[in-house]
């Protein structure tokens, strides 16, 4: 059995390696890409094999879903617009040094990496013995959203942050890109599986608490599915001029600011869940954080106001 | 050569790769794709470090981190690409004049 | 039996490796996303065996959500990028 | 063993320390739902807001001593702990006083519409941008646990950069996806030190990180990597190439806040790393590379500031040659006199933040009343426009180190460090980057002597003025408030003295 | 070896072949409608025996229906994909390969 699996993880590796050595050495555009969706594929394979699933999840929901329509998004709006300018790149000369340079940093960090001790436990004992007071029985879940739910909440920050900056940005002048209607089959396509997407969404969420899955993987699932919708046209891109969409946009973090600062009425610490409570608040806030990360991805994927569709000038007075 | 270092060693590797190609390419969408390797990378070596419990589970904590990590490589990826949609709109309005704005602002 | 399933996965992912040959020559884009159609099959087909193989029961979730997520890529391609200038960049290639 | 480790009951009087985070987190999020619905009323409400809990903090520190608190209500190796000491609440009161200042230019600035950018309604694309900026920074000043400064920096970061690109022009959002890229390769390979760091330690918290003897084999390689990752996002020569770019094409409060804060804040995180999480790792000779990249980002800076033909850029260059100042203490912190190194490193950040936001904001000033910024083509204005070019001169004073501002009285604690631990050549590097910064700021100061012309100007509000003004003054105010500002330090400062890193051998 | 594991092995088999299969089919073929057959009938049919052998080994209903429903996401994945590939590249004039 462990021969067998030796030489998956071989092939693995060589793959990974040889596909960012593709993504990066192509000459053509478009050729990156589908390696770079590739790439999250398998890494995604290689999270199931270090019994990741959690972030097997999210690396198939972000990296081989929502990564690859960005990048080819991306590719669609500047394909049209502009001509493909071969880059100039260093001489050989430097080059040469780049990859020398790289490649001894590469074996100082391999030879720390060889150095680490082969039995080791990090906090993962802590955790266990923890796990019954966090109110979730994934350990991941458990981390995320009571030992270490700060870090969460700031991370939270840095989606909405990420909102707010495409949002500010000015609008694009740049035409529609899918103006036209979508053909038959891929309307039926996106009618039949959107619900599917949005149940398996809350398949994931509800499983959060006890198996892997959890906000992250739901709001990128549904995110997709948003995508999907956009794409074809069923949904108009959302141009964040109502309060709804941008309540939906913050909704989670609030949510978050909002019980650690209740519980600290309570006489707790900020953010320490009370064990009575803490299952049910981490669900209520990993749904929250599903509708506001679901948005959050979407409207990352729409780019920037469209200037045809709305006039420059802000919401209310 | 166990499990762990394995695939820490394929995530220096990857680290590697990224590196190199972020400094020698120019195109924005590939320094994107850079710097998303060198972040695969580094979550290889942080997973791989998680998986060396003698009673063989796993320690959540670098899982935890490296969640964090994904969603904040994809929204500061999300926002690149956004700027890089931004600046290719704008170099269209190169043909209606809009640049000899930009060029007497910026001096 | 669990060893038969692990070597299944090890052969779906050779197939997938060498399935990238048709990315790297691929003519027409098309060629290029079909193939990472394709990888996502196998993909799936992977994770599934995987979690027969590792006993990780809940590696069927990533398998289901890579099945529901399989269309994406294709359809962003077909709806934004492929809208059928020549592609600058083989032309790139096909001169260098 | 206690069912879990109970958080000693918050102390009594409330727990500032929280408030200064979660406040400026929780107003940011209003103020983008708001928009433009009365911003003025909540911007100001929520910045004496959060400047009235980071004073809260400050007496609080003073007079108890260091300030923690267990999130989530875990211990430390397990959940993340806040630490307020005597050098955090100075980054923070640093923080406050800049930030309120600038944000009220900004107001005014954005305000104006289609100046600074081509947004009409720049002010409440401003301020949530603003507030997060400032809610990453009050969170990276108070963090003890390694991977939430990650995320902290990381949301600082992403803030920052939105800021930039806030001018809209074509340079302005190039400069800051450049920005962008290297500040998330920084923030990659400071995270690859964190996994190093991990997975030999088994622990994330800078208290237990200092309290245990680090594995001999690993922390000097995972140290290297913090470092490098911080140093590309504090823009050490001569991985500074992203920060004139970005700084000198924001809008100009932007750019004020860029150079006197976000910068400091990775720096802040590397000498609490070298200096507290892993004293003594490093050996001299990698001090000693610091301060001579210090020296070359002096050199280079001031060399680049020099032949600046724009006005923001020349301010953008000295921030990257007055950052090399800072870089100069690694070496003494170590030796004989280092814990006075190590508080002058601190006076001379906080007073070099406030006179480079001074500067920035007069420069923008001028920039509007002559519609450029180009530095000949000022003659003649420099006569017209008093108020700003007393402020570029007040500014001057400060970043020269002239007394009696803080950079001042900072640079004669370090000279006399560098003569104590027999380094002579630091101090020969100081006085030289002295006389550089004079040579560059008298390049400006030089077009207020010029005979006034009659181009037509641009009325600069009042209020633009008096921001750039007021901080102008407390830069230079700063030296007369060196006393408490130090024994505010020596709270909770490190015992820098023991640090095992015996001077030049 | 019970005979449900051996039925098991047989379909995975059979799918694994069909995979194969197709993968040659998406090396070999001269032009990209060639290749579409290959892809989305075989890797469908492949995919199909996978994971009905899989169901038969887990022996759990809730995992073969859960199996079965990766399936059917699959095949509508494939067909949507199949017709507006051909679609698109038949409307942007790539000419199917004709025996010369």
């Amino acid at each position: 059995m462990t021969a067998i699996l030796w030489a998956f993880d071989v092939v693995l590796a060589v793959t990974l390696v040889a596909l960012a050595a593709g993504v990066l050495a192509t000459a053509s555009l478009f050729r990156s890409i589908v390696l770079f969706i590739v790439f999250g594929l398998t890494m995604s394979i290689a999270w199931a094999r270090l019994d990741a699933v959690d972030l097997g999840l999210v690396e198939a929901a972000v990296g081989a879903g929502l990564t690859g329509a960005l990048l080819l998004n991306t590719l669609g709006h500047m394909r049209s617009q502009a001509e493909f300018t071969p880059e100039p790149s260093h001489g050989p000369g430097g080059r040469l040094a780049l990859a020398l340079a790289a490649g001894t940093a590469g074996l100082a960090i391999g030879a720390a990496v060889w150095a680490w001790p082969d039995a080791f436990a990090g906090l993962g004992d802590r955790v266990d013995t923890h796990l019954a007071e966090s109110g979730a029985q994934n350990p991941v879940t458990a981390v995320l959203l009571n030992f270490r739910a700060y870090d969460t909440l700031l991370e939270i920050g840095v989606l909405v942050v990420a909102v707010v900056a495409v949002w500010a940005l000015s609008p694009m002048r740049g035409r529609v890109l899918d103006a036209d209607p979508p053909g038959l089959v891929l309307a039926g396509f996106v009618h039949l599986l959107v619900p599917v997407v949005v149940l398996v969404a809350g398949y994931l969420l509800w499983m959060g608490t006890d198996a892997p899955g959890g906000a992250f993987q739901a709001g990128a699932v549904l995110a997709a599915a948003g995508v999907l919708l956009l794409i074809t046209g069923r949904v108009a891109p959302p141009q964040l001029q109502a309060i709804v969409e941008r309540g939906a946009v913050v909704l989670g973090l609030v949510a978050f600011l909002a019980v650690g600062v209740a519980v600290m009425a309570g006489g707790h610490a900020f953010l320490e869940l009370p064990d009575a409570w803490a299952t049910t608040l981490i669900l209520l806030l990993e749904s929250l954080l599903t509708i506001s990360i679901a948005i959050v991805l979407v409207i990352l994927f729409a780019g920037g106001r469209t200037d045809a569709a709305h006039p420059p000038e802000d919401a209310a007075p | 050569m166990t499990l762990t270092l394995w695939y820490a060693l394929t995530g220096v590797a990857l680290l590697v790769v990224g590196v190199y190609g972020l400094v020698s390419r120019v195109h924005v969408l590939r320094q994107i794709m850079a710097v998303n390797i060198v972040g695969a990378g580094v979550f290889l070596v942080l997973v791989a470090g998680a998986h060396r419990r003698p009673s063989g589970a796993i320690d959540p904590v670098p899982h935890a981190m490296v969640l964090t990590g994904i969603v904040v490589a994809v929204s500061a990826t999300a926002v690149a690409l956004a700027f890089a949609r931004r600046l290719r709109a704008d170099a269209d309005e190169r043909t209606d004049g809009a640049a000899r704005e930009d060029e007497a602002r910026a001096g | 039996m669990n060893d038969w399933t692990a070597a299944l996965a090890l052969f779906l992912l050779l197939n997938l490796v060498a399935g990238l040959a048709r990315v790297w020559r691929g003519p027409t884009p098309a060629d290029r996303i079909l193939a990472a159609q394709l990888f996502g099959t196998t993909g799936v087909a992977i994770m599934a065996l995987l979690a027969d193989a590792l006993d990780i029961t809940s590696l069927r979730d990533v398998a289901l959500v890579l099945a529901a997520l399989a269309a994406v890529a294709m359809v962003v391609f077909v709806r934004r990028v492929w809208t059928g200038q020549p592609d600058p960049e083989e032309a790139a290639d096909a001169g260098r | 063993m206690a069912r879990r480790e109970r958080t000693r009951p918050v102390p009594a009087d409330a727990p500032w320390i929280v408030w200064t985070v979660v406040l400026p987190l929780l107003a940011a999020p209003v103020a983008f739902v708001l928009g433009r619905r009365g911003l003025a009323p909540f911007a100001a409400a929520s910045s004496l807001g959060v400047a009235a809990s980071v004073a809260a903090l400050a007496w609080q520190v003073a007079a108890q001593g260091v300030q923690r608190h267990r999130l989530g209500g875990w211990g430390a190796p397990l959940g993340i702990e806040l630490h307020a000491d005597g050098l955090s609440v100075l980054m923070l009161v640093m923080t406050a006083v800049t930030g309120v200042v600038v944000s009220l230019h900004a107001h005014g600035t954005f305000g104006l519409g289609g100046h600074e950018t081509r947004e009409p309604s720049g002010r409440a694309r401003f301020w949530p941008l603003w507030l997060f900026l400032w809610g990453g920074l009050n969170a990276v000043f108070l963090s003890a646990d390694l991977f939430n400064l990650f995320v902290s920096l990381e949301l600082v970061t992403l803030s920052a950069v939105a800021l930039v690109a806030l001018a809209a022009t074509r340079v302005a959002v190039a400069a800051a996806l450049q920005y962008l890229l290297a500040a998330m390769l920084g923030s990659l390979l400071y995270l690859l030190g964190v996994a190093l760091v991990y997975a030999t330690e088994g622990t994330l918290s800078l208290d237990e990180l200092a309290r245990g003897a680090p594995h001999a084999s690993v922390a000097p390689p995972a140290l290297a990597l913090l470092t490098i990752g911080l140093a590309l996002k504090t823009a050490l020569f001569p991985l500074h190439f992203w920060l004139p770019p970005a700084h000198a094409n924001a809008p100009t409060p932007v750019s004020a806040l860029l150079s006197g804060l976000v910068v400091k804040a990775s720096f802040y995180v590397l000498w609490r790393l070298w200096f507290q999480a892993f004293p003594g790792v490093a050996p001299f000779e990698a001090s000693m590379l610091l301060a001579v990249l210090g020296t070359g980002a002096i050199v280079w800076g001031s060399v680049q500031a020099l032949q600046a033909t724009r006005l923001k850029s020349l301010v953008a260059y000295s921030t990257v040659a007055q950052l090399g100042y800072l870089f100069l203490v690694f070496p003494l912190v170590g030796g004989p006199g280092g814990l006075a190194a190590w508080q002058a490193c601190a006076v001379f950040a906080v007073s070099h933040a406030f006179a480079k936001a001074a500067f920035f904001m007069a420069a923008g000033n001028i920039r509007l009343a002559a519609g450029h910024d180009r530095i000949a083509d000022l003659d003649g204005i420099g006569a017209r426009l008093p108020r700003s070019f007393f402020a570029v001169g007040l500014a001057s004073v400060a970043l020269m180190g002239l007394p009696p501002s803080g950079t001042f009285v900072a640079k004669w604690m370090m000279m006399r460090a560098a003569l104590e631990s027999g380094q002579a050549w630091l101090m020969v590097v100081m006085l030289l980057g002295g006389l550089f910064s004079a040579g560059y700021c008298f390049r400006v100061l030089a077009r207020a002597f010029t005979p006034p012309t009659d181009t037509p100007l641009q009325p600069v509000p009042g209020s633009l003025d008096a921001a750039a003004l007021a901080l102008a003054v407390i830069a230079l105010a700063t030296g007369l408030f060196v006393a408490p500002a130090l024994d505010l330090l020596a709270i909770g400062a490190p015992d820098v003295a023991g640090l095992g890193q015996d001077g030049p051998r | 070896m019970p005979v449900v594991d051996l039925l098991a092995l047989v379909l995975m088999l059979t799918g694994a072949a069909f995979f194969f299969a197709g993968t040659v089919g998406l090396l070999r073929f001269p032009d990209v409608y060639c290749r579409l057959h290959a892809l989305t009938k075989v890797d469908n049919l492949g995919l199909g025996f996978v994971l009905a052998g899989l169901a038969l080994r887990s022996g759990l209903l809730t995992v073969a229906l859960k199996l079965l429903l990766i399936w059917l996401l699959v095949l509508l994945a494939s067909t949507t994909a199949c017709h507006l590939s051909a679609r698109a590249a038949r409307h942007l004039g790539v000419e199917p390969w004709r025996r010369a």
